[in-house]
């Protein structure tokens, strides 16, 4: 993924679906929606995915009562579902808990750029941390589909938080698990697993702002990272989501949510 | 068939549909997913005289009904506004265009209409005085009518086309403004611009929006939209394009009835990119169904 | 055990949570339902010097998550408030009341809080300035710096208890309007009263309301209410009881960290009698949730 | 139903159940909700109805997405369960249409003071237009089991908004269809079957504005009139609801929606 200097929509051109936005609105109907742990959701929706193309992209779901859609990642899809896992910390999430299956959502897919698997190497490294965990599932998928040996490194505040420590590693990765209690695997941040991790090729990135950086900065090779922004639309006509980057004026919800390092402006 | 042609100062529009300024980004990315055309006109993203990249994040916030956004006027500036957004749009759009204006001095005013007005695409342009009037310390230019006459003075000088001036609503009395700037020489009035407000965060006990305040807009602000159209169309003469929380053709209708001529949806773009054209679309429908066959005739009809 | 406690002007209420004035009605029918001595106080009925029927009907409009009210003053007159209304609402309630007064002059406005503020019960004089100023054409005392101060100044000379002056949102610019109460001698401020709205009836294509406009209320006003307390917050140095759309604890906290002392709840009684209550007792639980101990360390706190 | 002047309140508590207030908030679930006849509905409510105490009292429905209630008259009631039909007239009720069974609503129930049967006499006329019919039918169920014997006068537009003509006739109540463009029973409004109604020893009546006028004007009898007004509450807070009587200000949804025929002022 290389990014070129440029106005918000040259840049997305370059490294995206070709200029062609392949969002859609559909509804889905909820399959399933359980409790993975402590506040964390998994919730699998039947509909149809075309337009979900990358690792990485995002889907943003409407729910009765709450004016703006709420962005959640893809986690996972097949041919007529797509997986989310989302945390609980607001009203809508807090909603969506409570949701039943055969429920029905309107939902926006297809959304931001998402991953690109091209300059990963053999030994990518990812690291996500909490909620920002469930893209690099179908990252870490597709990578290994294309035959690359990926590690994980997935950080959380205590063992009640963890999830999909089982998923990954049946996917065949190598997975490192920190918790900053120290209740289970390494102690401390996800970027303590840095040195167990060995080493890697490429770094990807998904999780809160803070570790992001500390990742971008103990990071030794090149790299994309998923930020989250608070949304207006999630199709790039608000330009409530724009960040600086080194490049220009970027929608995190168009020319992100993925960024490539070099580009990065903190 | 029922005529749902609306006519803004000799400028005819298809339908009285436009998106508003700052929620359809420069409209050429909605012809992606679907026939932008449809539309009556498009507003494009206020334009000021330099680039800005506006307020720092967060941007946006979630109301009951509604949403704040402290966007700040993130824009290219007016000469890639001229050399790149508008010819992109006009490649995919073939009707009349509005653009809209802002700025943070009078001489900022006058150089972007100037400028803007001699784009062949560009049929009205939309002056928005609810930015902060630096000179007079931080009130907006659209807050008092003698500031608000003064800007239109000003644009009408150099406009080559017709002028719209959109108010704000955090005003005591909008009447007083709209007719300020209809003795300046407006061609028009475009009303409301986003009500302040905020929210606070409970996790963290500040406000959400970096910029403190932001601008309500949505269904939430829909009654005191109809309200400040209604009594401008009681104090001015020249055309009205009403918005403010319109969402559905219900709406429009009863902005037309208060005294809109056009309406433009705002809000409603952001939380569904199709709902202009749900709009459009089911206009004629509602209007066999109310008995209205010809549009403009329902204009003020609720005076 | 969280303390909820808040002082306005030496009075002491339980909890900040009071049922604004109107959507409560005199109070002692909501006994009927619940006990309503678990609320910090309550604001009667706005009184006037005579009795009114207000507003001819339909009064009532349904707003996106609000609503419109003309009532038009509807009350029994102040006698008839002191002699009947207080009695009752005292038998049933034993905390401190807080007078709404309203008035069409300057004299009214005396008279009515030199009378009320003799009444035991009444701890607190909440005097309305959203109405009508007839001297001065119909905009109402509180939309002028200088009109609000007058009516601040007359009532203080006779008024025996706190006077809080209520101001309308209806305005440019509220921080000077609270500011030229306080200057004034205002005990305290009291905001927002209702946003001014309308809706047009689709079927007979006229406004809905006999009245034409009405006052907005409910969550849809919530983030214009929240901006309008952190702005008379940042200006004035006296108490202030915020309110507009406030509906949940959560609300609560919000108002009261933009800096209300305590809070009125005004539609939300409308759509549900039981909300008031509900708010009151789910305060605590929030209040562990985040980590607040003590109510009125938070006062102002996002600023 | 005798009515003393009085400030609002008073009245109240002289004619309904001696000043306590009966409303209940609680959740009733959908047993069913069928088309009766062109925009008309019937739904059966499964709840607690104790609330309920009089024909012609009324229960106030929170819908999602609306911020009032909608007030419909309780057409009829058993231990668990309250009948009401109601009319598509706008988003609220056409809501409500596509509602279904097993839903739940959550209803304030017992509001208004509801019909008095006392003085009604052997041979009561009852007349309904249109969505103002519900309440009839159980004040007509009442009337007949106090041994009356009740003659219905039902006006509609036209013979495709006709509901309730059997179930009336079920109950043992003489009935008279009217029908404005005559295609069905009597063409005109139910005015003009009073002649064919015969001799009457009291007036009950709801319905539009315009009908209940009529009825006022033609009936040679007492009686009682029921009101619709647009309501804010519905329980009298608000003062959203209040009209004139010849006894002072009276709220529709408290002191009415019954008023008795001397005290009303048009
Ligand atoms: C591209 C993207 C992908 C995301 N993927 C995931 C995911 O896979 N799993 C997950 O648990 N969360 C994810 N999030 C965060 C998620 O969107 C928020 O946690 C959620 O919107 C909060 O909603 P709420 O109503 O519970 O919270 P509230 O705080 O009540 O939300 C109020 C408003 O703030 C917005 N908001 C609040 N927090 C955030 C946030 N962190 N980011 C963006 N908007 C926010 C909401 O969308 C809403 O408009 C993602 C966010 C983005 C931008
Ligand atoms: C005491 C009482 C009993 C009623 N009983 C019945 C009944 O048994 N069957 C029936 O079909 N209808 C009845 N109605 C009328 C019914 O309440 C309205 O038709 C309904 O509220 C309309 O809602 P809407 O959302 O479809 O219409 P909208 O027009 O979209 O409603 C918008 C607002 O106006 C109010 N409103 C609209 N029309 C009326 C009206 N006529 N009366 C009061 N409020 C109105 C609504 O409650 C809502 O707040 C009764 C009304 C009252 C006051
Ligand atoms: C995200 C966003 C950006 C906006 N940007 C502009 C702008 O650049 N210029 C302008 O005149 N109005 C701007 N507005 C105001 C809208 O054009 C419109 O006046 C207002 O939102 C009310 O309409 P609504 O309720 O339909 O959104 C913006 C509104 C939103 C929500
Ligand atoms: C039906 C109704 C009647 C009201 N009557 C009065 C009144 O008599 N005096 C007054 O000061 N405010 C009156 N208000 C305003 C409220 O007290 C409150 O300021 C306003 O409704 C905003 O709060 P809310 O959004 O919680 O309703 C009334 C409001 C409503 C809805
Ligand atoms: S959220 Fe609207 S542009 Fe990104
Ligand atoms: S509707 Fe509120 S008093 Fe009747």
């Amino acid at each position: 993924m290389k990014c070129n200097g440029g106005s918000p929509g040259d840049c997305f051109r370059a490294v995206g679906e070709k200029g062609t936005i392949k969002m859609k609105k559909s509804i889905f109907t909820i399959l399933s929606n359980r409790k993975l742990a402590k506040n964390t959701y998994e919730m699998v929706l039947k509909g149809d995915v075309s337009a979900i193309k990358r690792p990485g992209q995002f889907i943003n779901i409407a729910l009765d009562g709450f004016y703006l859609r709420r962005p959640i990642s893809v986690c996972d899809w097949d041919k007529d579902s797509a997986t989310i896992i989302y945390k609980v910390v607001g009203k809508g999430t807090e909603y969506m808990s409570k949701l039943s299956e055969g429920a029905e959502l309107e939902v926006l897919s297809g959304l931001g750029n998402g991953y690109d698997t091209e300059e990963s190497g053999v030994n990518p490294l990812l690291i996500g941390g909490g909620s920002g965990i469930p893209p690099l599932y179908a990252l870490a998928k597709e990578l290994i589909a294309q035959g690359k040996k990926p590690t994980v490194i997935l950080g959380f505040n205590s063992k009640d938080e963890v999830f999909y420590k089982d998923e990954f590693s049946a996917l065949g990765a190598r997975v490192l698990i920190t918790t900053a209690d120290g209740s289970l695997g390494i102690k401390g941040f996800a970027t303590d697993a840095f040195e167990s991790a060995g080493d890697y090729t490429y770094t990807y990135a998904c999780g809160p702002e803070p570790m992001l950086k500390a990742v971008y900065n103990t990071s030794v090779t090149d790299g994309q990272y998923s930020f989250e922004q608070r949304m207006g639309c999630g199709f790039g006509a608000c330009m409530g989501c724009v960040c600086r980057t080194k490049y220009g004026y970027k929608r995190i919800c168009r020319e992100g949510p993925v960024l490539v390092k070099e580009e990065i402006v903190w | 068939m029922v005529d749902t042609r609306v006519n803004l100062s000799g400028v005819i529009l298809s339908n009285p549909i436009i998106p508003a300024s700052g929620t359809f980004g420069f409209g050429y990315e909605f012809a992606e997913i679907y026939d932008i055309n449809i539309l009556g006109s498009i507003s494009i993203k206020g334009t000021t005289r330099e680039l800005r990249f506006g307020n720092e994040q967060p941007r946006i916030a979630e109301t009951p009904c509604g949403m704040l956004n402290a966007i700040g006027l993130q824009n290219p500036g007016i000469d890639k506004v001229i050399s790149e957004e508008l010819p992109k749009l006009r490649k995919v759009f073939k009707k009349p265009i509005i653009a809209n204006i802002s700025g943070f001095s009078i001489d900022e005013y006058v150089y972007c209409c100037e400028l803007i007005g001699k784009e062949e695409q560009v049929e009205i342009i939309e002056v928005n005085i609810s930015c902060p009037n630096v000179k007079e310390g931080g009130m907006s230019f659209g807050t008092l009518p003698e500031n608000a006459a003064e800007v239109t003075r000003a644009v009408k000088a150099v406009a080559k086309k017709p002028v719209y001036m959109k108010l704000s609503p955090n005003v005591r009395d909008i009447a007083e403004i709209a007719a300020a700037c209809e003795e300046a020489g407006a061609d028009g009035i475009s009303l409301i611009n986003t009500l302040t407000g905020m929210r606070i965060n409970l996790n963290n006990m500040k406000p959400v929006l970096n910029n403190i305040t932001g601008g309500l807009s949505g269904p939430a602000v829909f009654p005191v939209a109809l309200r400040m159209v209604w009594e401008v169309y009681e104090a001015v003469s020249i055309p009205i394009i009403g918005m403010g929380g319109v969402s559905t053709a219900e709406d429009v209708i009863e902005m037309m009835l208060a005294g809109a001529t056009a309406v433009s949806v705002g809000a409603a773009n952001i939380k569904d990119p199709y709902a202009s054209k749900n709009i459009v679309e089911s206009l004629p429908d509602l209007m066999n169904k109310l008995g209205i066959n010809k549009l403009e005739d329902i204009i003020g009809g609720a005076h």
